[in-house]
Formats: structure tokens, C-alpha cells, sequence
């Protein structure tokens, strides 16, 4: 894995890279050079199949991280491109003019996380909620409990002790140093 | 029909006593003449018998809204093979009496769950299984699923296990054909007469409303 | 529904979500003209439970019960997965013992068994041959027997664990096993009979929802789709996981990429993995520790890190992309199912052209897992 | 379509010969596998309602429900199982720190009314309730971390030679460890007298942050370090975690905590307000109850002054315990943030009547915590030969750097942590030492751990012995005579069994010293005669209300003197509610000086 | 020491009581530790105490003696006798009780030879029992307060 990594760094400039496994490499860079990476990756170095594309949520950083696994059926290494795009409006190029089932993973993160990606044949079409008026549920700042207690009734009858607490009111635990 | 004159108790968590019912039972609804003032006895025997036959066949719709369908395949086939009970599966609505919320349901399958059981005719019954249909199970705090199923539709019988085992099920189905045959076993009756109280709770959950309003 | 139907002579068709030849709980909305569909989209959500949301709100431990409930015939390949990614963050796999793996790899063959018996049931009954089925589900609940026995359920298992397995083989596990094996075989021939043998199912499976071969790595196809193909792609030979390496078959692959051809590759593997699991308990380790010491697993933290791990299930290539901040919970999972492709764009791709009757046996051919798909 | 392909379906017919599969309708209901995750089952008397069931149940299907009121190692809550979220992972049974939670292999349960379906294993009754088979706990498979982290300690072999402490003391990765093995249940927190937040701080130490930890220390315990090195430890005697394995090293991790500072002033920032402006209070006595008052009461704004007799704080603690187990520095850091908090400290100062009544005109209110000083003596004839010495004195003059001579061979008399204390300094000075204890070695009051690492160090242990006499022999010996002694049962519930003398059979020890552990007592010569008849009760006691307040409004106690547990941590619980009566007597405006 | 009837026997326990009262009561005065002096006086009260329950049963309100039974201790025969001093301590207190407890049992033991019929002698033994249950209690007070690690 080591050469190609090499490669990339020469050709696409600074990354960020790590091998995690013998057969599976993980690489950091910029949301611009993403896409032509993953076109130069597809049509000179033989990683055909996009095996999935996922977006993780890094609300502290305020950032959302999209992550191409590309898969190379010859050497069966897979190859991890990550790249960090800001949460506010985010964008992305599409890659549905290189592989087909990318149309299905670029809907899903649209309506999930909010991503847009122009160009995308099915942007905005639902695909898994239906009626849904709330914040794209997988990001972070979507609270599903309290979701839940507002529009989705249990049944009532429970109540819960934390022993933790029930033992410290029972036998009279005080603090001294703080009112 | 069955003739039973005594008002259903109401489910549980149910409307309170007394609310309005939709349409004066028995207009409008599929099959309209059953719900007559005094029966004669002899018309308490036909009841009785017309509950055992229907009892002894059950037909239950093929339609696995949840995990728990899985384990209605080997009470189908060879195994524990319902057929021996009278209980067949039927590919549509309109030629089944039973339907099985197997689990857990999203709010997409409760619209179809919903416009399923009405295309159902009377008498119908539902077997719940399953933790998830009695307080929301392991996804009670998904913001896709629904935590209780008697909110929407009328339960006859749960059947409790993560998932039911083939057996339980057995045991399952034999207690609804035991509440059948005494005349218990009446969901539909009630969904009928609280349908305000069961549209207004479906409403709440599903947004984008567009089912029929009338319970055909 | 709401479309507005302009005045053509197409006619539009919803198939699912309840519909006895759907594949589980999916609809498909198509368009036909006459009896070929002339368009296809696969519609999806109705078994949403947001499994990826909920494991952000879950201790490690506590992921561990609601994995298996993603895909129900094959619950074990979740396990695995979840437990060897994390493993693999948290450095824990160095003291996974030699036990704990070959009774992984005795539980994932077991769980293949199982779905594979199933599906082929299913190729069967989506063509109404009526009592195929019936056997196939016996012999799976034959097999179900013996995971209730040794791991305390009979669907779920939640079985493999960080660090190992839960408990050890209960005694006489071995014979009982080879005794179920036994009745398996014993039954085949007279499967291939009543299927294969079967003008019926020759004459509506060869040919019918043929893949082109070029679509295969593009798409990320894998599988008995891709082996169908003739193309020998198979992740325990691949990237081979646990105790696969130490074990000596060969991949199955067909000709034709046709629904027949995919349903040989199917039947062959039944047999693969007979044999598999003979092998695997010939070799199990009498004693031995079968989990490693596990940290207080109410406090367990992982350092922060990303892994994909992969696993061969009935239906091909499984994934997970887990992504780890230092807490104790999950930071993100991404469970990519082989049926994502399948169920989606493949299926999408092969539904111009075929015939209304075909739609069914074509899914069960891809072996499309709704849950798979919207998670 | 060949002719072959349509004739051989029709091959299944040979399966209508074959046995069917078909299992009959009568055995239908098979019983579930042995290991089958059926409903609930729970020994409802094992279980002590830790709740970390609760805890890892991720449906949080699992309420504790209050079953019978709380005691100490019993929270008296149960699980109650809702089935409405149970999805049957029996992770609560692996978790389970007693392992009374179990799982039937029961599996049917039809139900028509859906708040049934919740139930209390072992409380409500169920057919299942006896089944033997089901998932139960197994030896190779735990979710919590039985053994404890390995605590360094010196070899008993090299440590009678030297006079550094046995305990080395956990590093940042032990303790981290350690830490982390908490289930945070809080029954510790019952168990303890002064009720401590301890899974708040280990919690605190488990994420790395010091500060925080020691703050909960600090929150209501003034004198962590001593409490950290010589504590009786209850809290880990009902540790949940210990019920199956090793108890949390709770006492080391307090220890642990204030090892990581040097300044605690600098971490601490007591936000409390300052009620007690311009209001005096005398402390007599620096034992652990007096430097509570003191603290805690400065920390509020009073002015506080501490009188000790002796030149150190920290009462028995410091001058009981012997170097290898509570080292001289270990209490200046302590001492330090108490000058810091404006407390006036007097040492080497003996209160006696007079000064006793001044102060009590000068001071809002007054606490005494004076602890048992005086030994009892044996009350054997010949006690009062040469060779007859007092626990307490070798031990304060050990202390002291005084010159202590033991001989080859001593008898120590007394089970509790004196007489232990004082056989291991004589252990260390070269005697050869035996411990005579009147009653059986489970009776005996002294730190179970402690016995262990005196008889590692080669002390000899005689139980139910009752010394007879002392009688001095020509080669300038003593002989030690003792009888042996039958138990006999006690009179009052809960007491200890009492030992009978067998008259008739005498057995003789020689030896250089006897020395006298055999109990304590308090010294009232310096208080005035009227304050002490009105405080001191005819056991030599001293009798306090539930603010700590003695029959003389004002005079406040605490201490040995006032609770029968007699240890450091009792103390500080006396000091605590001594603090709060303190505070509210002097808020009404009441003063002892009136009354 | 010659008794012909059970008053007789009645009138010479209560003025050994009265007696036992009064040593204990010039004990609590002399004594200058306060602990001392307190136990002297708690024993006063209970010297009084018998000596009302005697008179009860002169008077025949009270039927006959209930002794207890607390378990013997015989620590009468390891502890020293000591004797009385100005600083008396509470231990040597115990102890000197513990004896006068003993002796007035040993008397009544005694008294029984001379005693002519059953009914003098089952008196007798009534006010033996009782005085060998206050030393047993005593004996456990001893046990309880002062050899508390022993």
C-alpha cells in the first residue's frame, strides 16, 4: 500500500495517511481535490469499485468528513479517501458520472445529513423517511429522544431510580465544601 | 355475525368511556345488518357456532412488518406446520382475518399496516408479537418507530419473546382461537366504534396524511 | 399514487411492501407496457430503525445486542463485524483466544448454512414450486436447533462478543451437529430433483436476468451475483478473517450470470459449507479460554481511529466503517450490505426488459435484505 | 424442455415415505435449550440492588423498584423487568455483580392486557420462578473486572528489617485502571460513616482529572491522605464489585489522589458562604474529629483555634499508627491547608479547668474530641512488675523518637488495631512476638488485612487465652501465665461471643515484655467538675444529640469519646454533624458563654 | 444466724441491700473520678432497686425471683482485688462491685445449710440466683466497656 500512497502525496500534494490494515489505506485531503483523485484512482491505478460512501458528523469541529472507499479487484486493497467539508450549507462534487450506484449513496447522505451534491441525479428525492419535517435525523445535533417524548408516545407507569442517587438521599450524603 | 349485546370494555389505554362513535355502528361500515337490539337464544347458538368455524380457520395475511416474520416460516411450513390448526396464509388483504404485526413498525409500514388492516374484513384480528409492540422494544428511542401499537390499531393478542419462538406462537394462535370462540376476541368491533379516537392517534404520527377517512 | 397519470398506454404498478413475492419489506414501483417493465424504482424506509443513530447513543456493550437485529436470516455476520472492527480500534484483537476463533468461524458457517438454505427455498417458492420450501425451511430450523443449543437463541444470537464468544460448546455439540449435517445431505439430491431438475424452473431461470459482466466491479458487485459470473471473488479468500485461512476449499463460481446459474452457485455453497463446517469442528480445540479478559466494559473507551472491516455473508460482501472519537460510545457506523447495490442501481439496471412474472425470482436471486439498505 | 426435466419433480414423491417432519401436536411445546435466554429469574435475597443491571440494559428495560428499605450493603431496590423493552441479550445476567440474576428456559407468555407484561423476578411470583436450566453467569466470561490492579508492596521478609511504609502506592496507570473497574452503584456511599462520594471521585481519577477527584474528596473529608493510608475500609467491604471478586482499592485511591498534589489550596475552591463572620469556636483536641470542626468551620468564616496536648495534630491516628503504615509527612499537607484556611493551631498545650472555663467565656461555641488516651490495665495480679508495659505508651514513645527497649521475646495482649500496631513495632525491633487474644480470630476487631501481614511477618497468633497472672522469674524473664477459655454465647443480640476461663489447666510464656492492648479509655482530669458531670456518662462515654451537642448547650463533642466504632473515619463523621450543629446553634444567636 | 421464718429471711436481705447501699454511696463521694463517681451512684439506684424488689416480695406483690441466666464469666476468679483510693477508677469500680456481688452470693449459699425447712431454704436460693445474675451482669458491663479489643 505504501507505493501508492506515495503517489498520491506526490501528485495531489500534502494528505493526511495512515494503513491501517496490509489491504486497506486511509488518506486525508482537501474537499477540492477529492473527486479528481477518485477519477485518477478509477481510470489509471485499477481501483474500479466505489465500495461505499459514508459521512460522519464531527459537530465539535463543526465539519462533516465524507469518506470514499475505493476497492481494487485485482489486489483486493481498499483504499480510504477522506476529506472534511464545512457543516454549514455543505456541498460536495458528485461522483454518479463514475460509478452508478453512487446516485444511491449521494441521495441517502442528502436526506440524512443535509449534504448537497449538484449534479446528483435523485437530490431531495426521499428515499427511507417519508412526511419528514424535521433537521436531517443522523446529524449529531438531532436529538432523537427528545424527538421521541414530543411526537411518539410509550406507555406511562415506569419510574426510574438511579441507585446511585436513591442511596445518597436515603442515608443523607451532604457536601461540605460546595453550598 | 356475532351477537354479543354487551359493550366492549375499552382497550386498554383506550378512549374514555363514553366518546362519541364515528358513524352509528353498523352503517358504513362493510357489512352493516350484525348489531341488532335483542338476539333470541337461538341466534346466541348461531353465534356460537359461526365463532367456532371461525375460529378453526384462520386466515392470516402474508405480510411480515417486522423481524418476527422469520419465525412465522417454520410455523408455516413443515415443522410446526399451522395448517394442522386451520391457519393458512393468504396473499391479500381481502382474504384474511388475521393480521400479525410481527415487531417493531416504522412509521412508513404503520400507513401501509394501516390501510391493510382496513382493507380487511370484519371480523378481523390482530396478533402483536414481540417486545417492540407492547412499549417500543429496542428502538424506543429510534424517532422511526412507533412504542405502542395499541395507540393505532386493536390488539387481541400479544405474544411476548424477542422474537416469538414457533411454538409460542402456536400457543399464541390456540389462546386467540380460545377468545374467538367465546366471543371475546372483538379489536375490530372497537376499532369501529372508537375510529375518531384511533384517526386522531394515526394522525398525530403520520405526517403526510392520505388515507381514506372511512374505516372500509 | 398522487402521480398524475398522463394518458399513455403505460401502466404504473406498486409491488410491495406487502406482497408475498417481495423479498422482505420493500416496494418496487415499476411501469409496464403490457406484460415487460419498461422502468423500475426500488422504494425503501419501511424497516427503518435507525440503528446508525441509535448506536451513537450506545455504550460499546450496549451496541453489541442491537447489531444482530439488522439482517434477521443472518444475524451472525453483524456480530462478527461490529466485534472484530472494534477489536481491530481498541487493540483488543491480540487477545481475542485460539478457541474464541474457531468457534466464530464454526458460528459464521452455521449462520451461512442457514440463509443460504433459505434463500434457495426462496428461489423455489418464487416460482410456486410448493414444496421446496417447505424442506429448505426444515432443514434451516434443523440448524436453528442447534444455535439455540449453543448459544441460547434461536434467531438472534447475540453470541460473538468482544474479545470471543459468550460461552463455550455445551458436550456432544459436535455429534449433534454432524448428525443435522447428515439429514441436510441426505436431503439434497432430493432438492436438486424437485429444483434444478425441474423443466419449470430451468425453463424460467436460464436466460432471465442475465448481468453483464462489465457491470460487476464498477458496481461493486460480490457475492453469488458475482460468482454467477464466473469471476471468483470471495472475501473469506480475499481478506481471510479469522481461522478461514487455515481451512482448504475453493471458491464456487458458474457460468451464465443468469438466475439458474446464480441458484447452482447457491446450492453448491450449501454443500461448501457442509463440508466447511465439518472441517472446522474436526479441528476445534478441546479447552482453552473462549473470550479474552475484558476491560469493565460500563467504562470501556476506544482511542480515537477508523477501520472498514469486511465479511463474506450469504449475500456477499458485508462492510462496516466504524469511526471512533476516544468516548465510550460510537462516534459512526456505516453498515454497508451487499443488497445496497443489489436492491438499488443493480436491480434498477436489470428491470427494463423483463417480464412482470420475473420480477420476483430476479430478486430473490439477488437476494436483496431490505433492512440491508435503509438500516 | 426435455422429457427428464418433467418427470423428475415428481421424484419428491419417494419423501411420502420418509418420516415427516412434522412435530406432533402433544410435544409441541419443547423445552427450551439448557443455556436458553428464557423470562427472569432473580435470588432475591442474594441480590443487593447494585443496579448496574440497570445500567447496561440498553432498552432500559430494567426500573429499580424499592423492595425493602435501604441498609448498609443493601440498597433494597430489585430489578423490575419491563417486556415491553426486553430483547432478551442477558447482558444483565453476565453484568450482574452477586450473579443472582438468571434466565429461565421458559418461552411462552400470551398475554391480552399489555401492562401485564412487567414483572419483579423473585418478588412477583411466576411458574418459571424455580427453573434450574436457562442462562445463568459462567467462570470463563465476565463484563466487570474481578481481580483488582496488584498494589506494590515491600516483602514481609525485608520490610521487619526497615521502617518504610509497606504500601508503595499505585502509579497513574494503576490507579486509571483501578479506577475503571467501577460500576459507580454508591453502596459504598452507605457504608460509609461520613458518607463519602466516592464513585464521584474514582470516577473523577477513571477520566485523569485530579482535580475534580480530590475536590469530591475534599467535599466532606478534611484529612484524605490519613484516610487514604489507615482506614477501616468499610466502604470496600460492601463494594458490589467484591461480592464476586476483589472490592475496589477505594482506600488507595483517595490515597492516590492527594499524593498527585503538593498545595491543596491551590486545587481547592470551597464556594460556601461565609456565615460564621465574627464568630469564635475553641477546638480541644487535634484527633480527626477536631480538625473536621475546625476545617469546615473556617472554610464558613468562624475563627477557629485548635488546642492540642500533644506537639502534633492528628490525635491516635498520628501518634497510634506506627511509621511503616502512616509516615510522619503524610499529614502536612493537611495541616498546611488548614493554617491556610485561617484555623489557629496550638500545639503541646494541655487545656486544663481553668483555662477550660475562660474559654468557654470567650468562644460562641466549644468542641472537644480529647479520644481514649488511658489504657485499662490487664486488672491480673502481677501487673504492675517492671516488665508490664502499656500499647499506647510504646507507641507514643516510639513516636516520639523516644528509646524503646522490647528484649528478644514479648506478648502482646489484644486483638484490635493497637495491639496488631504494636506486636509488628516490636516485630521490628527484633522481638520475637505473640499475640494472646481472649476470644477466636474471626471476633477480633483489628483490619483483617492487617492480621494477614502481621502473621506474614512471623507474629504467632493464640486466641482464646485469658492471661492469669505475671509472675517475674529468677533469669530476670516474665511468665506470662494464661488459661484457656470456652466461648460462650453472647447476652445481647448482635454482640460478640464471650470467652468462659476452664479453670484447672495453666500454661506458662516467658518472655521479656507483656504488653497491655487490652482497650482504652477517655481522660476527663481536665475538665472542670461541672461540665463533666453534666457531659460524662458512668460508662466513661460522653452522651451527644443528633447535632453533636452535649447536655451542656454549646459544648459540642465528637471522637473515640462519643461513637463506639472507635475508628479515624467515625470521627470525621461526628466532626461533620458537629459542623452543622456548630453552625446552626451559633446562627440563632445562641452563645455557650450565656448559658 | 438463726432463722424461723421467711420474713425474717426477707428483713436480713434488704438490710444487707441498705447496707451495700450505703458503702456504694460513701464510695461516690470519696472518689474524685467523675467516671467513678457516676458508676458508684448508678450502683446506689440499683442496690435500691433490689432492695424495693425485696420488699415487694415481703409484702407478696412479687411472687418469687426471675433470674435471666446471663451467661458466667467467672472473671472473679482472674481479676486482683483492689482497694478502694480516693482516684478510683472506673475498672477497679467494676471489679470491686463484681466482688460484693460474689460474696453476698457465697453468703446466701452458706445460709442455706442452716436453713431448717424447704420453704427458708428455696428463699435462700431465690436471693443466691439473683445475686449471681447482678455479677454476671457486671461482669458483662466489664466486658463490654473495658476489654473492648480484647
Amino acid at each position: 500500500m505504501k507505493e501508492i500512497l506515495k503517489e498520491i502525496e506526490e501528485r495531489f500534494g500534502p494528505i493526511w495517511e495512515r494503513v491501517q490494515r496490509p489491504k486497506l489505506a486511509q488518506v486525508g485531503i482537501e474537499p477540492a481535490k477529492a473527486v479528481p483523485l477518485l477519477t485518477w484512482l478509477k481510470e489509471h491505478r485499477g481501483y474500479v469499485t466505489l465500495v461505499h460512501l459514508s459521512a460522519v458528523d464531527w459537530i465539535e469541529q463543526g465539519e462533516f468528513q465524507l469518506t470514499w472507499l475505493l476497492g481494487n479487484p485485482e489486489t483486493e486493497e481498499r483504499l480510504m479517501i477522506c476529506s472534511r467539508i464545512d457543516r454549514e450549507n455543505p456541498a460536495a462534487e458528485t461522483v454518479s458520472g463514475l460509478w452508478p450506484q453512487a446516485v444511491t449513496y449521494e441521495q441517502e447522505i442528502n436526506e440524512m445529513f443535509g449534504v448537497s451534491f449538484p449534479g446528483s441525479p435523485r437530490q431531495g428525492v426521499p428515499f427511507i423517511l417519508e412526511g419528514w419535517k424535521d433537521i436531517p435525523p443522523m446529524r449529531r445535533d438531532f436529538d432523537t429522544v427528545a424527538f421521541v417524548e414530543k411526537h411518539i408516545p410509550g406507555r406511562e407507569g415506569r419510574k426510574h431510580i438511579d441507585t446511585r442517587t436513591y442511596i445518597g438521599e436515603k442515608f443523607g450524603e451532604k457536601g461540605y465544601l460546595h453550598d | 355475525m356475532d351477537d354479543k349485546i354487551v359493550k366492549p370494555e375499552p382497550p386498554l389505554g383506550g378512549p374514555p368511556q363514553g366518546s362519541r362513535p364515528h358513524a352509528p355502528v353498523g352503517d358504513g361500515c362493510f357489512l352493516g345488518e350484525e348489531m341488532k337490539p335483542q338476539a333470541p337464544s337461538y341466534k346466541e347458538a348461531l353465534a356460537r357456532i359461526k365463532n367456532w368455524f371461525r375460529a378453526n380457520s384462520l386466515w392470516v395475511m402474508a405480510y411480515g412488518t417486522g423481524c418476527g416474520a422469520i419465525e412465522l416460516r417454520p410455523l408455516a411450513t413443515a415443522r410446526f406446520d399451522m395448517e394442522r390448526l386451520g391457519i393458512a396464509m393468504r396473499p391479500t388483504p381481502r382474504q384474511s382475518n388475521v393480521l400479525i404485526v410481527s415487531g417493531y413498525l416504522a412509521v412508513k409500514s404503520l400507513k401501509r399496516v394501516i390501510r391493510s388492516y382496513e382493507q380487511m374484513p370484519s371480523p378481523k384480528w390482530i396478533v402483536a408479537l414481540g417486545s417492540c409492540t407492547i412499549n417500543g422494544g429496542m428502538y424506543w428511542d429510534s424517532y422511526n418507530t412507533i412504542n405502542r401499537l395499541d395507540l393505532y390499531l386493536p390488539v387481541d393478542v400479544y405474544i411476548n419473546g424477542c422474537m416469538p419462538r414457533p411454538e409460542a406462537l402456536v400457543a399464541g394462535f390456540q389462546e386467540l382461537m380460545r377468545r374467538i370462540k367465546k366471543g371475546e376476541a372483538d379489536g375490530w368491533r372497537h376499532y369501529m366504534e372508537n375510529l375518531d379516537w384511533y384517526k386522531e392517534n394515526q394522525k398525530k404520527i403520520i405526517t403526510d396524511w392520505d388515507l381514506p377517512e372511512y374505516n372500509w | 399514487m398522487t402521480e398524475t397519470r398522463e394518458r399513455s398506454k403505460e401502466v404504473q404498478i406498486w409491488f410491495g411492501p406487502q406482497h408475498p413475492g417481495i423479498t422482505g419489506n420493500m416496494s418496487v414501483q415499476t411501469w409496464l407496457d403490457g406484460d415487460t417493465l419498461t422502468r423500475g424504482i426500488t422504494h425503501v424506509g419501511y424497516l427503518h430503525r435507525a440503528f446508525e443513530k441509535l448506536m451513537e447513543r450506545r455504550l460499546y456493550i450496549q451496541s453489541f445486542p442491537i447489531v444482530c437485529r439488522i439482517c434477521v436470516p443472518e444475524p451472525d455476520t453483524n456480530e462478527w463485524l461490529l466485534a472484530s472492527a472494534l477489536e481491530e480500534l481498541s487493540g483488543l484483537d491480540r487477545e481475542v483466544p485460539e478457541k474464541a476463533r474457531w468457534i466464530r468461524t464454526l458460528v459464521l458457517e452455521m449462520s451461512r448454512l442457514g440463509a443460504m438454505l433459505m434463500v434457495l427455498g426462496g428461489h423455489a417458492g418464487s416460482m410456486g414450486l410448493g414444496p421446496a420450501p417447505q424442506w429448505m425451511i426444515a432443514l434451516r430450523d434443523l440448524v436453528l436447533d442447534r444455535f439455540e443449543e449453543l448459544t441460547g437463541g434461536r434467531v438472534y444470537h447475540m453470541y460473538i462478543v468482544y474479545g470471543g464468544v459468550r460461552r463455550d460448546l455445551p458436550e456432544g455439540f459436535a455429534e449433534r451437529m454432524e448428525q443435522t449435517l447428515k439429514t441436510i445431505e441426505s436431503k439434497l439430491p432430493l432438492i436438486d430433483d424437485v429444483i434444478f431438475g425441474s423443466a419449470v424452473f430451468r425453463k424460467r431461470a436460464m436466460g432471465v436476468g442475465v448481468v453483464p459482466r462489465e457491470w460487476a466491479f464498477e458496481m461493486g458487485i460480490s457475492g453469488p451475483v458475482i460468482r454467477a459470473m464466473g469471476i471468483p471473488k470471495d472475501v473469506r479468500k480475499d481478506e481471510p478473517y479469522e481461522k478461514y485461512a487455515e481451512l482448504d476449499f475453493d471458491v464456487v463460481t458458474e457460468e451464465g450470470s443468469d438466475i439458474f446459474a446464480r441458484a447452482m452457485v447457491r446450492r453448491r455453497e450449501i454443500q461448501q459449507s457442509i463440508d466447511l463446517i465439518r472441517q472446522i469442528l474436526a479441528r476445534m480445540p478441546k479447552e482453552g479460554p473462549y473470550c479474552a479478559e475484558l476491560p469493565n466494559m460500563l467504562e470501556w473507551t476506544i482511542p480515537v481511529g477508523q477501520t472498514y472491516v469486511r465479511a463474506e455473508s450469504s449475500r456477499g460482501e458485508m462492510g462496516y466503517y466504524v469511526v471512533t472519537d476516544g468516548s465510550k460510545k460510537l462516534r459512526r457506523v456505516h453498515v454497508r450490505g451487499p443488497s445496497y447495490v443489489h436492491g438499488v442501481s443493480l436491480l434498477e439496471r436489470l428491470i427494463p426488459g423483463t417480464n412482470i412474472a420475473d420480477l420476483a425470482p430476479l430478486m430473490v436471486s439477488l437476494q436483496v435484505c431490505p433492512p440491508e439498505i435503509e438500516r | 424442455m426435455s422429457l427428464k426435466h418433467v418427470l423428475q419433480p415428481f421424484n419428491a414423491w419417494v419423501q411420502a415415505f420418509s418420516k415427516p417432519y412434522t412435530i406432533p401436536m402433544k410435544d409441541t411445546m419443547r423445552p427450551g435449550a439448557d443455556r436458553y435466554r428464557g423470562w427472569h429469574i432473580n435470588d432475591v435475597e442474594k441480590c443487593v440492588g447494585c443496579g448496574t443491571c440497570a445500567d447496561i440494559c440498553q432498552n432500559a428495560a430494567i426500573d429499580m423498584v424499592p423492595v425493602k428499605d435501604p441498609v448498609k450493603g443493601d440498597s433494597g431496590l430489585r430489578p423490575k423487568i419491563d417486556y415491553g423493552r426486553c430483547c432478551w441479550c442477558a447482558l444483565c445476567v453476565d453484568v450482574c455483580t452477586t450473579g443472582s440474576l438468571g434466565m429461565s428456559n421458559e418461552y411462552t407468555w400470551v398475554e391480552k392486557d399489555p401492562e401485564k407484561c412487567r414483572y419483579t423476578p423473585g418478588v412477583d411470583a411466576k411458574p418459571w420462578d424455580g427453573s434450574e436450566k436457562g442462562w445463568r453467569q459462567e467462570e470463563g466470561f465476565s463484563l466487570i473486572v474481578k481481580d483488582r490492579v496488584p498494589m506494590p508492596m515491600l516483602d514481609p521478609k525485608e520490610r521487619i528489617k526497615t521502617w518504610a511504609e509497606v504500601v508503595v502506592g499505585y502509579s497513574v496507570e494503576e490507579a486509571r485502571k483501578e479506577a475503571a473497574r467501577c460500576v459507580s452503584c454508591g453502596l459504598c456511599v452507605a457504608a460509609c460513616p461520613a458518607h463519602m462520594h466516592i464513585p464521584d471521585y474514582i470516577g473523577a481519577i477513571r477520566d485523569g482529572d485530579f482535580e475534580k477527584a480530590l475536590d469530591f474528596i475534599y467535599d466532606n473529608n478534611p484529612m484524605p491522605e490519613m484516610c487514604g493510608k489507615v482506614c477501616t475500609r468499610r466502604c470496600e467491604g460492601v463494594c458490589s464489585v467484591g461480592i464476586q471478586g476483589e472490592p475496589l482499592a477505594i482506600r488507595w485511591l483517595k490515597r492516590f489522589a492527594t499524593e498527585q498534589f503538593e498545595d491543596f489550596a491551590k486545587v481547592l475552591h470551597p464556594e460556601v458562604k461565609r456565615v460564621g463572620e465574627g464568630k469564635k469556636v475553641a477546638v480541644v483536641g487535634g484527633g480527626p474529629s477536631g480538625v473536621t470542626v475546625a476545617y469546615y468551620l473556617a472554610v464558613r468564616g468562624f475563627e477557629v483555634t485548635i488546642y492540642e496536648a500533644l506537639p502534633q495534630l492528628g490525635g491516635a491516628t498520628f501518634f497510634g499508627i506506627p511509621k511503616y503504615r502512616f509516615p510522619m509527612p503524610s499529614l502536612e499537607k493537611q495541616v498546611d491547608l488548614l493554617k491556610k484556611a485561617g484555623v489557629k493551631i496550638v500545639t503541646d498545650h494541655r487545656v486544663e479547668k481553668d483555662e477550660f472555663r475562660r474559654l468557654l467565656e470567650e468562644n460562641d461555641a466549644l468542641f472537644f474530641g480529647t479520644g481514649l488516651m488511658k489504657p485499662y490495665k490487664l486488672g491480673v495480679p502481677g501487673e504492675d512488675l517492671e516488665g508490664v508495659i502499656y500499647a499506647l505508651d510504646l507507641l507514643r514513645d516510639h513516636h516520639v523518637g523516644k528509646k524503646v527497649e522490647v528484649g528478644e521475646s514479648v506478648v502482646v495482649v489484644g486483638g484490635g488495631n493497637v495491639a496488631i500496631d504494636a506486636s509488628r513495632v516490636s516485630r521490628r525491633l527484633g522481638a520475637e512476638v505473640t499475640i494472646a487474644y481472649r476470644r477466636r480470630r474471626e471476633d477480633m476487631p483489628a483490619d483483617d488485612e492487617e492480621i494477614e501481614d502481621a502473621e506474614a511477618e512471623g507474629i504467632e497468633l493464640v486466641t482464646q487465652s485469658i492471661p492469669l497472672r505475671v509472675e517475674k522469674l529468677e533469669n530476670g524473664k516474665l511468665d506470662f501465665i494464661w488459661g484457656p477459655a470456652e466461648m460462650v454465647p453472647p447476652d445481647r443480640p448482635g454482640g460478640r461471643p464471650k470467652p468462659k476461663l476452664i479453670e484447672g489447666v495453666e500454661n506458662h510464656l516467658q518472655v521479656d515484655r507483656v504488653i497491655v492492648a487490652i482497650g482504652q479509655k477517655g481522660e476527663f482530669e481536665w475538665m472542670p467538675e461541672e461540665v463533666a458531670e453534666k457531659v460524662v456518662t458512668s460508662r466513661g462515654w460522653v452522651e451527644v444529640d443528633e447535632t453533636g451537642m452535649t447536655q451542656w448547650p454549646g459544648i459540642f463533642a465528637g471522637g473515640d469519646l462519643v461513637n463506639s466504632t472507635a475508628d479515624a473515619i467515625s470521627a470525621i463523621a461526628d466532626g461533620l454533624k458537629a459542623v452543622e450543629g456548630i453552625q446552626q446553634f451559633t446562627l440563632e444567636g445562641l452563645s455557650v458563654s450565656k448559658s | 444466724m438463726e432463722f424461723n421464718s421467711i420474713q425474717e429471711v426477707l428483713d436480713f436481705a434488704v438490710r444487707q441491700e441498705q447496707k451495700a447501699g450505703r458503702f456504694y454511696g460513701l464510695m461516690a463521694e470519696k472518689s474524685t473520678d467523675v467516671v467513678a463517681r457516676k458508676f458508684f451512684r448508678e450502683m446506689v439506684g440499683e442496690e435500691r432497686k433490689h432492695e424495693a424488689k425485696l420488699k415487694a416480695i415481703k409484702s407478696g406483690k412479687l411472687s418469687g425471683f426471675s433470674g435471666q441466666g446471663t451467661p458466667q464469666m467467672n472473671l472473679t476468679e482472674v481479676l486482683g482485688e483492689p482497694v478502694f483510693r480516693e482516684d478510683i477508677t472506673l475498672q477497679e469500680g467494676l471489679i470491686i462491685a463484681m466482688r460484693a456481688e460474689k460474696d453476698a452470693y457465697e453468703m446466701y449459699e452458706g445460709l442455706k445449710a442452716f436453713a431448717r425447712d424447704e420453704e427458708l431454704k428455696k428463699i435462700l436460693e431465690g436471693l443466691a440466683a439473683e445475686e449471681l445474675e447482678h455479677k454476671a451482669r457486671m461482669e458483662s458491663i466489664y466486658d463490654q466497656v473495658v476489654q473492648r479489643e480484647n
